[in-house]
């Protein structure tokens, strides 16, 4: 017994030493400051957070920077730290498993300052968690819902029929008919691979192989594309310039701006060079594979789901591609990484089985990168859908990709919170 | 730099790691047994409650939370009797292997039933609301949890040491084979052992997730772990042990957030395991045991 | 008896466990060749030395010497040195301490008074294992096979050891499936095997019917002519411990009472009071 | 000793059999077969199967510590082998790797299993004294400690902090992968026939009566725990050849538990019983039960029930409890191949009657 009466003892101690800690003894920094939050091990993560570092440095801001290990469900001393650190934003890239706790931790410790992240925020977990929040919550995103300009609204409104007309899509959606950002992506993605086989089809005719494709996309270029115009660079990567910003105000994502920077790479004027064989096109039964490499299920579950209805909605509308005057059916086969890096060679070889010409995903940088050497080694040229790290791309000539990148996605955001907050 | 917010969460943490690292002390006293389940129980009790007071579920708030506390203690129960009486004349690596083969049944269960997704744990009245003491505003659930786990480690302590099932539970835990002789129905005081943990875990994870709202399947395996490291730290076999790790081990992670630390949290409550392993393993509480020739 | 050479010299050895005196201030010595007894009532304090001797414990005071070598040395420390209630307090300045599978490597190899063959090994096997400790090749040259000569000579070496005390007729059997008796030559051969000087056995006798100690009384008489080898016991069995002792100590409540050869100890009062209990007037 | 007895003749064919089967995959699978992918994985971690066993089923020390020796192996393995070219592309967020040299794949396979050999004698040296279930959590938490601090940014200029490594070499050709685990499981073999392996199986089965015999525990325990470690490190540079891609992230507790579960359901001391085991559960969940995670609807558009995204690992979960209450021992036990004696009792079954009546009189 009297050790336990010692401990409690102890504890009371440093409880008194605590409470006589000076409250007002914050360092008062002139700069303006952000509070950047990322998770330990996470490329996604990281990479953003490093990117918005530098950039909000570059703008005068001054940056405090941690990290968390995986599967830690308590943010608050996280939060206390950026409050002690009088932060005037805080920008948390992070999964929306991580950001439902984080956004309900700030609102239980009473903060003022915005919390802001990446493309991965625009979800309706995200909605959830910011009801009834007294701060404002704002990410970047590909695509905005009520974008007025000419193909925006024709997807959105087709995307939302094509949902409330099968209820196993919608259970998909999460229940409910908001377009997410991914899906316009994944729909876009569709249908640059339709440009580029079409493209194929006129060059090699039924002589096809999946090394045409890919030239295909090299210079391939998506004028009326949802998310903007969609044309590659010299590294597989699309020419962005501009990001849209949403804030999550109860219930739903409202437009906030286009946050443009400025991007000075040109389109690609010639195709790659390619030395593996590639897959041939499956005259035999008139069949053109595109590949769907996703996470069905795992951590990023919920976001893969939403990027494979945008493929299978843009599938629905346009499936046949007349190759030398024959009619070929154009088929989605839907391979699961689980969003786990060890199973990324496995699924990505089931879809080279498949003889897909084309691979589209995955949701999420890691496993992206994971299986861009099974893909090159079968000469399968691969779009990514969302997958934002730079290096999906880099050393990866078959990979492409129609999404911004990190450092263009943590730039706008430095920008964004720098007028934001700066100001 | 004001600490008294970080002191009061990690006395927070600390406080519902506690409930936990009871229900490991008592089970390994007793069965010498690691009960790697024991966190996922705590993160399946979060999980039920969802499924029957939140989002998807319709039941009033105060029934659910009986009715998980319930079907919590039969779990635990349940766990014991298919997963650990049948080797309890096994060589002990396999029921260490049978005890991860509960968690990894446990884990992938509730992954299959949820598809991985977080869900949203529902507002529970009293512990839900936020309020603001001794200058920090966070959760009801933040500042309660470190009392109520001292008032139930005392009533356990009591319950142990002055009532005749206690008396069976120590004997238990002391000699397995002489208590039985003693005419003590070990089953049944193993079964009880096993609702006792169960019970503190459902406690536990009701503080603990009114706090942390979003669950998945993996919920369960850090608060398990440091739960485990909270129970050695203290003694493991030692209740009180268990509460003051379980508190100590909350403030060592809080404050090493506090002074930058952060990128090290975890890394620094595994190294404590480590150094209180080898240096002194029978930890603050517990007692030597010298095992003869 | 003095030109005989020492094998094994205990001096004032004392055991303390918190209050409790298990063994106190216990001399005693066994010359080579010898067959010497450790007898005394139950809870005399005769297995507490035995493990002292054989390293299990640190004895709390006094020295132990093996071949006129010290081996062991202890003297009281830390609260001990506040309660030590026994004698020859300042004599004994070092700290010796030996594992038991360094006194095995000097020479002195015991057996156990509950029998722990390895349980999944045959007979040969188990007594194999045990040549282990004088083996010559490093941990890769074993590894990679390179000891191929050495092993042949081990397994032959084990084959004989089993054919002197003729267990080799059932040298591939699972060495608990024996009977008693068997199991327990097993346990003095697998102790052989480490080619000790010095066989110290443990309540050999434990748990055995007189047909079965009367063999193993001729048993440990041919082991140590066979093996030109001193044993130590410590025994119940009075027919057994009489019938082949060259020397007897005997030791009550941890002190030695008496020392001597059989037909000494047999007459000597001391001994029969500790054994049949003594008026209180004594 | 006589290497070629009849036994070890059998068990030899058997092996022989077993590579014709893998060349032929080799050269006439088709490339997009899933044989390779499977393969790939069934060589690695039967490798880190049999060097868990060497210490779990032969020394009797339980360790959880596997996923860490295997993140070290792959690290190391993987930093060592990048072209000096693409080093920078692959650490650009950490300014260059410290090293920049390229080693050839055997001496970086070497130099794996050295690094996990030397974290795991630093580790043995507090950690071996302790009780089995405290040395599991012990390990588990070095496990932790250690891809907790790979993944550091501070130590980005050698681990690439937590951006995955790749551009290694990574070979594809199955038989390299059959050479690697083959070599490292013949010497486990080899190390468990001498007088060393005896030294660890007598710690097993009575640690008190072992150091009786003069086996110094301390020392033997080190030597196992730093041999199985070592090979774990080389099971895990294999497994960066497999991933051709290596990130902390899929080296968790999670990694070692289904190692534990490949051990467990070939039988706990048993090398042949990893292997076997090794095929089934990675072939299986690989590729044969792949389908228990798709929602498959039947020809009438019925969806078939329970089949969905993470029942796969459902069925196995339950595959544990299972085999560890019913099956104790696994498939094999503690026995091994035997072919030959497969044979005799197969052949021998009349000639066994007759000889027992002969015997018997």
């Amino acid at each position: 017994m009297k050790k336990i009466l010692a401990i409690l003892l102890a504890l009371a101690m440093v409880f008194a030493l605590a409470a006589c800690g000076d409250a007002s003894a914050e360092k008062k920094s002139d700069k303006v400051v952000a509070y950047v939050l990322a998770e330990k091990g996470d490329t996604y993560s990281l990479g953003l957070a490093n990117n918005f570092k530098t950039a909000f440095e570059a703008l005068g801001g001054e940056v405090i920077m941690e990290t968390f290990p995986a599967n830690t469900t308590n943010f608050s001393d996280y939060v206390q730290k950026a409050m002690d650190n009088s932060a005037a934003v805080m920008f948390a890239p992070n999964s929306t498993t991580v950001a439902s706790n984080l956004i309900k931790n700030a609102q239980d410790l009473g903060v003022e300052f915005p919390l802001m992240a990446g493309d991965t925020w625009e979800s309706s977990v995200i909605l959830d968690a910011a009801k009834g929040c007294d701060f404002d919550v704002y990410c970047s995103t590909f695509f905005d819902e009520n974008d007025e300009s000419g193909t925006a609204k024709e997807f959105v409104t087709g995307f939302k029929a094509w949902l409330n007309a099968n209820s196993d899509k919608k259970d998909m959606n999460g229940g409910n008919d908001i377009v997410a950002a991914v899906s316009a992506l994944g729909f876009d993605a569709y249908n640059v691979a339709m440009v580029a086989i079409r493209a194929a089809a006129e060059t090699a005719g039924s002589a096809m192989t999946s090394i045409d494709v890919a030239k295909a996309i090299c210079t391939a270029k998506l004028e009326n594309a949802v998310t903007g115009v969609i044309q590659f660079n010299e590294t597989g990567d699309a020419i962005k310039d501009s990001a849209y910003i949403k804030k999550a105000a109860d219930g739903a994502f409202q437009f906030v701006k286009v946050q443009k920077t400025a991007n000075s790479d040109s389109p690609m004027s010639t195709a790659k060079e390619y030395a593996e064989a590639g897959i041939a096109l499956d005259t035999a039964n008139k069949k053109i594979v595109i590949g769907v490499y996703e996470p069905t299920s795992g951590a990023n579950g919920a976001g893969g789901k939403q990027e494979v209805l945008g493929v299978e909605y843009a599938n629905s509308l346009d499936h046949v591609v007349t190759i030398d005057g024959v009619d070929y059916e154009v088929v989605l086969y839907v391979s699961d990484n689980g969003s786990l890096e060890e199973n990324a060679v496995t699924a990505a070889s089931a879809i080279v089985n498949q003889g897909a010409l084309v691979a589209l995903g995955s949701y999420g940088s890691g496993v992206s990168i994971a299986a861009a050497d099974t893909f090159s080694a079968a000469g399968m040229p691969a779009i990514g859908i969302s997958c934002t790290n730079t290096a999906v791309t880099e050393g990866h000539d078959y990979y492409f990709r129609t999404c911004f990148l990190d450092p263009f996605q943590g730039g706008v955001m430095a920008s964004f919170a720098w007028e934001t907050v700066a100001k | 730099m004001n600490i008294m917010p970080y002191v009061i969460r990690g006395l927070a943490t600390g406080g519902q790691f506690a409930l936990v690292a009871i229900g490991y002390t008592m089970v390994y006293g007793i069965l010498k047994l690691i009960n790697f389940a024991h966190g996922d129980m705590f993160m399946v009790s979060g999980i039920m409650l969802i499924y029957m007071a939140g989002s998807t579920g319709a039941m009033p708030i105060f029934a659910s939370i009986i009715i998980m506390v319930i079907l919590t203690v039969i779990l635990g129960y349940l766990i014991e009797k298919c997963a650990y009486a049948p080797l309890r004349t096994a060589p002990r690596m396999s029921s260490m292997i049978s005890a991860i083969g509960v968690s990894y049944l446990l884990q992938n269960l509730v992954s299959y039933i949820t598809g991985g997704l977080s869900k949203q744990y529902p507002e529970i009245p009293g512990l839900s609301t936020s309020v603001r003491f001794l200058g920090v505003k966070d959760k009801l659930s933040v500042f309660v949890s470190p009392v109520v786990a001292i008032v139930l480690m005392v009533v356990l302590v009591l319950v142990i040491n002055h009532t005749k099932f206690g008396m069976s539970m120590r004997a238990v835990s002391k000699d397995f084979e002489t208590s039985q002789l003693m005419g003590i129905k070990i089953n049944r005081v193993i079964s009880i052992t096993f609702a006792i943990g169960a019970f503190l875990a459902a406690v536990g994870s009701l503080l603990y997730f009114s706090k942390n709202t979003g669950i998945n399947h993996l919920a369960g395996s850090t608060p398990g772990i440091k739960a485990f490291i909270a129970a050695v730290v203290g003694g493991i076999g030692s209740i009180p042990g268990a509460v003051v790790g379980a508190l100590i081990i909350g403030l060592v992670e809080s404050l090493a957030k506090a002074f930058g630390l952060a990128d090290f949290s975890d890394v620094i409550s595994f190294a404590l395991l480590i150094i209180i392993l080898v240096f002194k393993p029978t930890g603050i509480f517990g007692e030597k045991v010298i095992d003869k020739v | 008896m003095e030109d005989k050479r020492s094998v094994l010299r205990v001096e004032n050895v004392t055991m303390q466990f918190g209050g409790v005196v298990a063994v106190d201030n216990l001399s005693m010595e066994v010359f080579e060749h010898e067959i010497v007894a450790l007898i005394g009532p139950n809870g005399a304090g005769k297995t507490t030395a035995f493990n002292a001797i054989t390293g299990v414990y640190e004895p709390t005071n006094g020295a132990i010497y093996f071949n006129d070598n010290l081996v062991i040395e202890n003297h009281p420390q830390g609260k001990m040195k506040k309660n030590y209630a026994g004698r020859n307090m300042g004599k004994y300045e070092k700290i010796i301490v030996k594992t038991p599978d360094q006194l095995t490597r000097l020479g002195m190899a015991r057996t156990f008074q509950n029998i722990r063959l390895w349980k999944t090994m045959t007979v040969f096997e188990n007594v194999l294992t045990a040549k282990h400790l004088r083996r010559t090749s490093n941990y890769f040259t074993a590894m990679f096979h390179l000891n191929a000569r050495e092993e042949e000579k081990m397994r032959q070496d084990t084959l004989d050891l089993l054919k002197l005390v003729e267990l080799d007729d059932v040298k591939d059997e699972l060495a608990t499936s024996l009977p008693y008796g068997k199991q327990r030559k097993l346990e003095i051969a697998r102790a052989l095997a480490t080619n000790p000087s010095l066989l110290l056995l443990d309540e050999p006798a434990a748990g055995m019917n007189p047909q079965e100690t009367v063999e193993l009384a001729q048993f440990i008489h041919d082991v140590r002519e066979k093996f030109n080898i001193t044993i130590l016991l410590i025994e119940h069995h009075m027919n057994l411990v009489m019938d082949i002792s060259d020397r007897i100590y005997v030791i009550d409540f941890g002190k030695e009472i008496a020392e001597g050869t059989p037909a000494e100890i047999q007459s000597n009062q001391k001994v029969i009071d500790a054994y049949l209990g003594v008026s209180e007037d004594e | 000793m006589k290497i070629l007895t009849k036994k070890s003749m059998c068990n030899l064919a058997l092996v022989i059999v077993l590579l014709i089967v893998l060349v032929c995959i080799e050269l006439f699978a088709p490339a997009t077969s899933m044989w390779f992918s499977v393969l790939r994985k069934v060589f690695t971690f039967s490798l880190a199967a049999v060097s868990m066993n060497l210490l779990n089923g032969f020394t009797g020390l339980f360790s959880l510590g596997q996923a860490g020796f295997m993140l070290l192996g792959a690290y190391t393995y993987a930093v060592l082998t990048i072209p000096t070219d693409l080093r920078h592309t692959v650490f650009r967020n950490y300014g260059d790797s410290i090293f920049n040299f390229q080693l050839p794949l055997v001496i970086a396979l070497i130099c794996a299993g050295i690094v996990a050999a030397f974290f795991a004698y630093l580790i043995g040296l507090p950690v071996l004294r302790l009780k089995s279930d405290y040395l599991a959590i012990a390990t588990l938490g070095f496990a932790e400690i250690a891809r907790g601090l790979v993944q550091l940014q501070q130590f980005g200029p050698v681990t690439n902090g937590p951006d995955p490594i790749n551009n290694f070499t990574a070979p594809k050709n199955i038989l390299v992968y059959a050479a690697i685990a083959g070599v490292c499981i013949l010497i486990i073999i080899m190390l468990i026939d001498s007088t060393y392996g005896r030294a660890f199986k007598a710690i097993r089965d009575d640690e008190i009566a072992a150091e009786a015999m003069g086996i110094n525990l301390a020392h033997h325990k080190r030597l196992s725990f730093v041999t199985s470690s070592f090979f774990c490190g080389i099971a895990g540079a294999m497994l960066a050849m497999c991933n051709t891609s290596v990130s902390s992230v899929s080296f968790t507790s999670s990694m070692t538990y289904q190692i534990l579960l490949v051990v467990v359901i070939g039988g706990i001391g048993s090398v042949s019983g990893s292997l076997i085991a090794a095929f089934i559960y990675y072939a299986s969940s690989e590729w044969w039960l792949k389908f228990l995670d798709l929602e498959t609807f039947t020809a009438a558009g019925t969806k078939i029930p329970l089949l969905g995204p993470g029942f796969r690992m459902v069925v196995f979960s339950v595959l544990i409890m299972i085999i560890v209450l019913f099956f104790r021992s696994g498939i094999m036990g503690t026995r091994e191949i035997d072919v030959y004696g497969f044979f005799c009792k197969l052949a021998g079954k009349g000639k066994a009657k007759k000889a027992q009546e002969g015997g018997a009189n």
